[in-house]
């Protein structure tokens, strides 16, 4: 393999690499999380990970989510940099009062004395017939979260190179791994060696329509692109990437060339995150807009079992093709 | 009701029948998962069959149950329509959830059967709070509540057993101890695995039982009930069990020996059983082998009856998020 | 006191109205949560109750929000209507689990087999200096959720009679009383013997300006609606009152008169109820605006402690105003 | 370091004054809240000052401090300076932290104090974080963590006790049993009393002490502490104790009797230090004195301080929300 050749890699692997990377670059960062070691993972991120590391730092914890989560805040603030996992986002919820009443409320309650420099990784979203209990996506919820950074790294690129700047960074950051993109290979550009966790990206040019989105639903916003290039629209894809705080000037750009907007979303509709892209569209660039603003998000239902009703729940390229195709020539 | 098990000839029969109804259907489930019938996360209970069979064997129609995400066998033994289940197995709308919940998530109101959960331990308070509803309501129920010895390590399991103890509220908790959750073996989970001691922290009685027995086990969930009758508290029950598969069909067992799972599976409970009745001529070959034949019939029936199912419209997708009424 | 006479009381004398009527109407319906009983509620709304109705019916709860919020649930599910009462919405976060996934998934992930006739009442919002960890408000957040209801009573008449139709209703319905409203006072017209929980409510016509708000931040907007008056700006008020599911009818016929709108939100801006407002309104309104449209919500940081921060970081009737007459006249 | 305690002169002065510094700060708070100086919700320590006075004596300046809402006796027993706590609870930008935090969120860096925390229960993870921080850290340190009776009901208390006790890391839990949670008498919120019984269920060591006896809590804290070392495994120390006045400002104290609360302040610790080291003439009267004397100079200053105080600057509100960097 040669030094400037292109690496083709799962989602899956650029995660792993990213934390044996960040584990061997500094002796204060960890991973903690449910069976991270000797099972390898629940998505078979860490497989291998705890033989080559060391049980210290790819550490098992017992079912508390509450209590290791807390603990991660805890060691974090006294002086090390750890990672914590949780197997799903559902089950964030029980550690949300640390998560929000400490890890977010920290810093600011005490004046500034404490920071804490936690990460905390999960799997989000559908797609693979889990169910109503381990399929959200709440990625957008906790951006409403102040004290929180967010991520959402798509591809493979920013699933290798968001991890470390999410440890520089002195704050929490949420990574959010979209469960359908762990076993999607991509290609990592040799010289890329770092990405910045404040921008937004613009994945695919285009002058006709901005459809803006994240994770799970970028590659389908793509596929309707080329869908949407057949018929002669041209769609510009931007993936927000950072969901806390959001990358505004990027979106506004965009939408300030083409002059309409889909926003797509997993998250369900009400309260979701694409209306605050929505009402920041408004507020800062009211009068560039030639068509209202379109939104595919998730039914708003707990997310069923079956294949096709999973499906019908979720944002589908057909959908995002359907509200540009609207927005670019009226509904 | 009382401690005391009457092994009379039909009893025997029922309890090896609903073992090897939860074996052979679980079988039939790993088949149809490699084929795709079945998708999502499922979790087999092969070797675990004694412990809902003997729990649910001590329980009347009016009693109730909160299961883990591991139910197959705790919704069979129950009583819940083998081709309902095997129907939400495939997501079809004759499943007992419509194929809304699958393999996880398995309801059934006339069974009292209060699911299936997916988080570990979500369905301890669940199951406090259904005891405390049926008191209320002046009914005379015992709740029986399963759940692995992974849920031991949550918030939940601590508030709840102090909640049912406090309180008073006829549950009767079943651990199904099968020494691992997922990969995290009880004493890498928890720093005491003497389960006594933890009932203890609560003022809850508790016992151990052999989970490999199903004798055994109704045993101690008659004597566990009987208690519960009596002195108006809950108990812990834990079964020590032994899941001979995977955790899920997603698991590369590395965290467990072959020489394990095969020591293991010397005690299984239905070879075990059925060891017993041939060696003491309690039950001929024949019969046994009638079962297996009953039981494959209706497993046939069963994935019949899945296939020839159909999809739920697509247009119902939001149906039931907002109920418009209780349902009696 | 006549029949006709309007009564005076406090929103809390009503909330304990409502609670005492309703358990009185029906012998399924309790109250559990911390110190109600013993104690009198740490709001004192439940004060005196436990003696006149029993500990059976006004129950105390350890300090264990995931469990008794779960046992509310299985109460439900079993054939009770129990109302659980959580002192403040922070601590909300340790029940959140059994609220989004049982709660809210198990009617429709069982098929339609249960519901969850469950109602959740807490106290919401800051005011009372009582620093980060008990003075959010997460009621918009909660509206992000499927399978629940979500009201915000401001009023006296709405505190002493939403209570009964949420427990008539087969869903679980959460119920926020902003802290601040509990020691006002408001007449109840004797009239009225019953409210709806599916509609929100012009408190104030109005034909310049829609000032959309709910809860504690009403009598804020009312307050700006007076001074808005002095300038010659006639600001219609719209309580919301129920925020899932929103009714957007009411809030879009508002608009459709005035052409305008400004929305007030004691949550923090990224995210909130008030982006969801302003997505709908724009989706479903667009042509009829003449302005853009403003929030005013929260500042995005925990609630300090000093009240002069407390009271910068909350929405005020002066910022209001400002947002209106931006509105209605050009910023 | 050892479990004995050498009680000499200057450590029974220190003992004696750190008690009063907190009742006469205390007694200050109570009324400068009535002329609303303080506001929000505030908890006193009336009664209680011998435990963290104890605890705290044990533990040296590189150790760890995790504490509660009703902490300023903890804080002050830490060395948080009087007038930086007193402008706190002013809200002055002056204060510990900035006014930002107030009664419930007492923090200091150089003190290792990590917070005043008003989620029960909300610190012992936390706790058990900054122990095994330090020890990946090589850090040969203790961590103590406070918490009331009240914050054993919740889940956290079960997960970060098993967590400490599986990890062995080196957390003193200190539990201050005061009987009462607000209005919710320990009796009625916990099954299980018996604090050892709950410690057994991690396989974690406990003592009980007379927590208003504050040479006895110094002791069972050294010795605690000693136990720590020697296994390297955490410990639980259940300090008996009782608080005089109200849950917080805002208390009618319906669920308690005045008898009981007169029982209780017979005794008071600071009250029966004194007649013991007056009966055994071991300290002055005189003495006595003029430690009043200095305490209340000391709190008239922490008052003129947090007095002469100013606010933060509004256009400061956003800072720190968003960290620029980790504070060394
Ligand atoms: C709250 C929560 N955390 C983690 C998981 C992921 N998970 C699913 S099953 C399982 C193991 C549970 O083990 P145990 O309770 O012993 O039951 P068993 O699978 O052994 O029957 C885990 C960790 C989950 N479903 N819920
Ligand atoms: C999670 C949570 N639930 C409820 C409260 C409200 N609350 C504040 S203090 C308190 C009593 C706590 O009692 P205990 O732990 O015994 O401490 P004490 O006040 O007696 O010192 C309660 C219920 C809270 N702050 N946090
Ligand atoms: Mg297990
Ligand atoms: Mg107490």
């Amino acid at each position: 393999m040669s030094a400037t050749a292109q690496t083709r890699m799962t989602y899956r692997e650029a995660c792993k690499q990213a934390i044996r990377a960040a584990i061997l670059a500094d002796k204060r960062v960890f991973l903690m999380g449910e069976d991270v070691a000797r099972y390898g993972g629940c998505y078979a991120v860490t497989k291998g990970l705890a033989a080559e590391l060391g049980e210290d730092r790819i550490r098992d914890t017992p079912l508390s989510e509450g209590a290791y989560v807390g603990a991660g805040i805890g060691a974090a603030i006294a002086g090390m940099r750890p990672i914590v996992e949780i197997m799903t986002v559902n089950f964030s919820l029980l550690a949300l009062d640390q998560i929000v009443n400490n890890a977010a409320s920290i810093p600011h309650m005490s004046g500034g004395q404490f920071a804490v420099p936690l990460v905390i990784r999960m799997a989000t979203g559908a797609g693979r017939q889990l169910a109503a209990q381990h399929s959200h996506s709440l990625e957008g919820w906790y951006a409403h979260i102040p004290g929180l950074k967010v991520l959402a790294p798509a591809t493979v690129e920013d699933a290798r190179f968001m991890l470390q700047p999410a440890l520089d960074d002195p704050n929490p950051v949420l990574i959010f791994e979209h469960v359908m993109l762990y076993n999607r290979e991509g290609d990592l550009d040799p010289g890329v060696t770092a990405v910045d966790i404040t921008s937004a990206k613009i994945r695919r040019p285009g002058r006709d329509v901005t459809l803006a989105t994240y994770g799970g639903s970028l590659f389908k916003a793509l596929d309707a692109a080329e869908t949407l290039r057949q018929e002669g629209i041209e769609a510009e894809v931007v993936d927000l990437r950072v969901l806390r705080p959001l990358d505004m000037a990027t979106v506004l750009a965009s939408v300030a060339r083409t002059r309409r907007l889909v926003v797509i979303d997993e998250g369900w509709k009400s309260g979701s995150l694409s209306a605050e892209i929505v009402a920041r569209v408004v507020e800062q660039g009211f009068f560039d807009l030639d068509a209202p603003i379109g939104r595919v998000c998730s039914r708003e239902v707990p997310i069923p079992y079956a294949a096709h009703l999973e499906q019908a729940a979720l944002p589908q390229a057909a959908g995002i093709v359907a509200a540009a195709r609207a927005a670019v020539k009226g509904a | 009701m009382t401690g005391k098990v009457h092994l009379d000839h039909a009893h025997i029969r029922r309890l090896l029948m609903a073992m090897l109804r939860i074996r052979r259907f679980e079988e039939k489930c790993f088949e149809l998962y490699t084929t795709e019938k079945i998708r999502g996360f499922m979790h087999l209970y092969d070797g675990e069959e004694a412990v809902s069979v003997g729990v649910i064997e001590a329980l009347r129609p009016q009693d109730a149950v909160v299961a883990t995400y591991r139910e197959h066998g705790q919704a069979l033994a129950r009583g819940i329509a083998m081709p309902a289940l095997m129907a939400e197995l495939y997501g079809k709308q004759e499943g007992c959830c419509r194929g809304r919940g699958g393999s996880m998530h398995v309801f059934d109101r006339a069974m009292r059967f209060y699911g299936g959960n997916a988080i570990v331990g979500g369905g301890l308070p669940l199951a406090a709070g259904v005891a405390l509803g049926d008191r209320m309501l002046g009914k005379d129920t015992i709740t029986a509540c399963f759940f692995g010895d992974g849920a031991v390590d949550e918030g939940s399991f601590h508030e709840s057993m102090n909640l049912a103890s406090l309180w008073q509220l006829p549950v009767l908790f079943v651990c199904e101890n099968n020494l691992y959750a997922m990969g995290m073996a009880v004493e890498r989970a928890e720093a005491e695995t003497h389960i006594a001691r933890k009932a203890a922290a609560y003022a809850i009685s508790s016992a151990v039982v052999d989970g490999m027995d199903v004798v055994a086990v109704e045993i101690a969930a008659r004597q566990a009930i009987e208690d519960i009758r009596k002195t108006g508290r809950p108990y812990l029950l834990e079964c020590q069990t032994y899941r001979f598969r995977a955790h899920s069909m997603f698991d590369a067992q590395l965290y467990r020996s072959k020489q394990e799972i095969e020591a293991w599976r010397k005690r299984d409970p239905i070879t075990r059983l059925r060891a017993w009745l041939e060696q003491n001529n309690l039950m001929h070959p024949d019969e046994i082998a009638g079962i297996e034949t009953a039981v494959a019939a209706e497993i046939d029936g069963a994935v019949a009856f899945a296939e020839a199912g159909t999809w739920e419209p697509i247009e119902e997708l939001e149906r039931y998020t907002i109920m418009d009424r209780v349902p009696q």
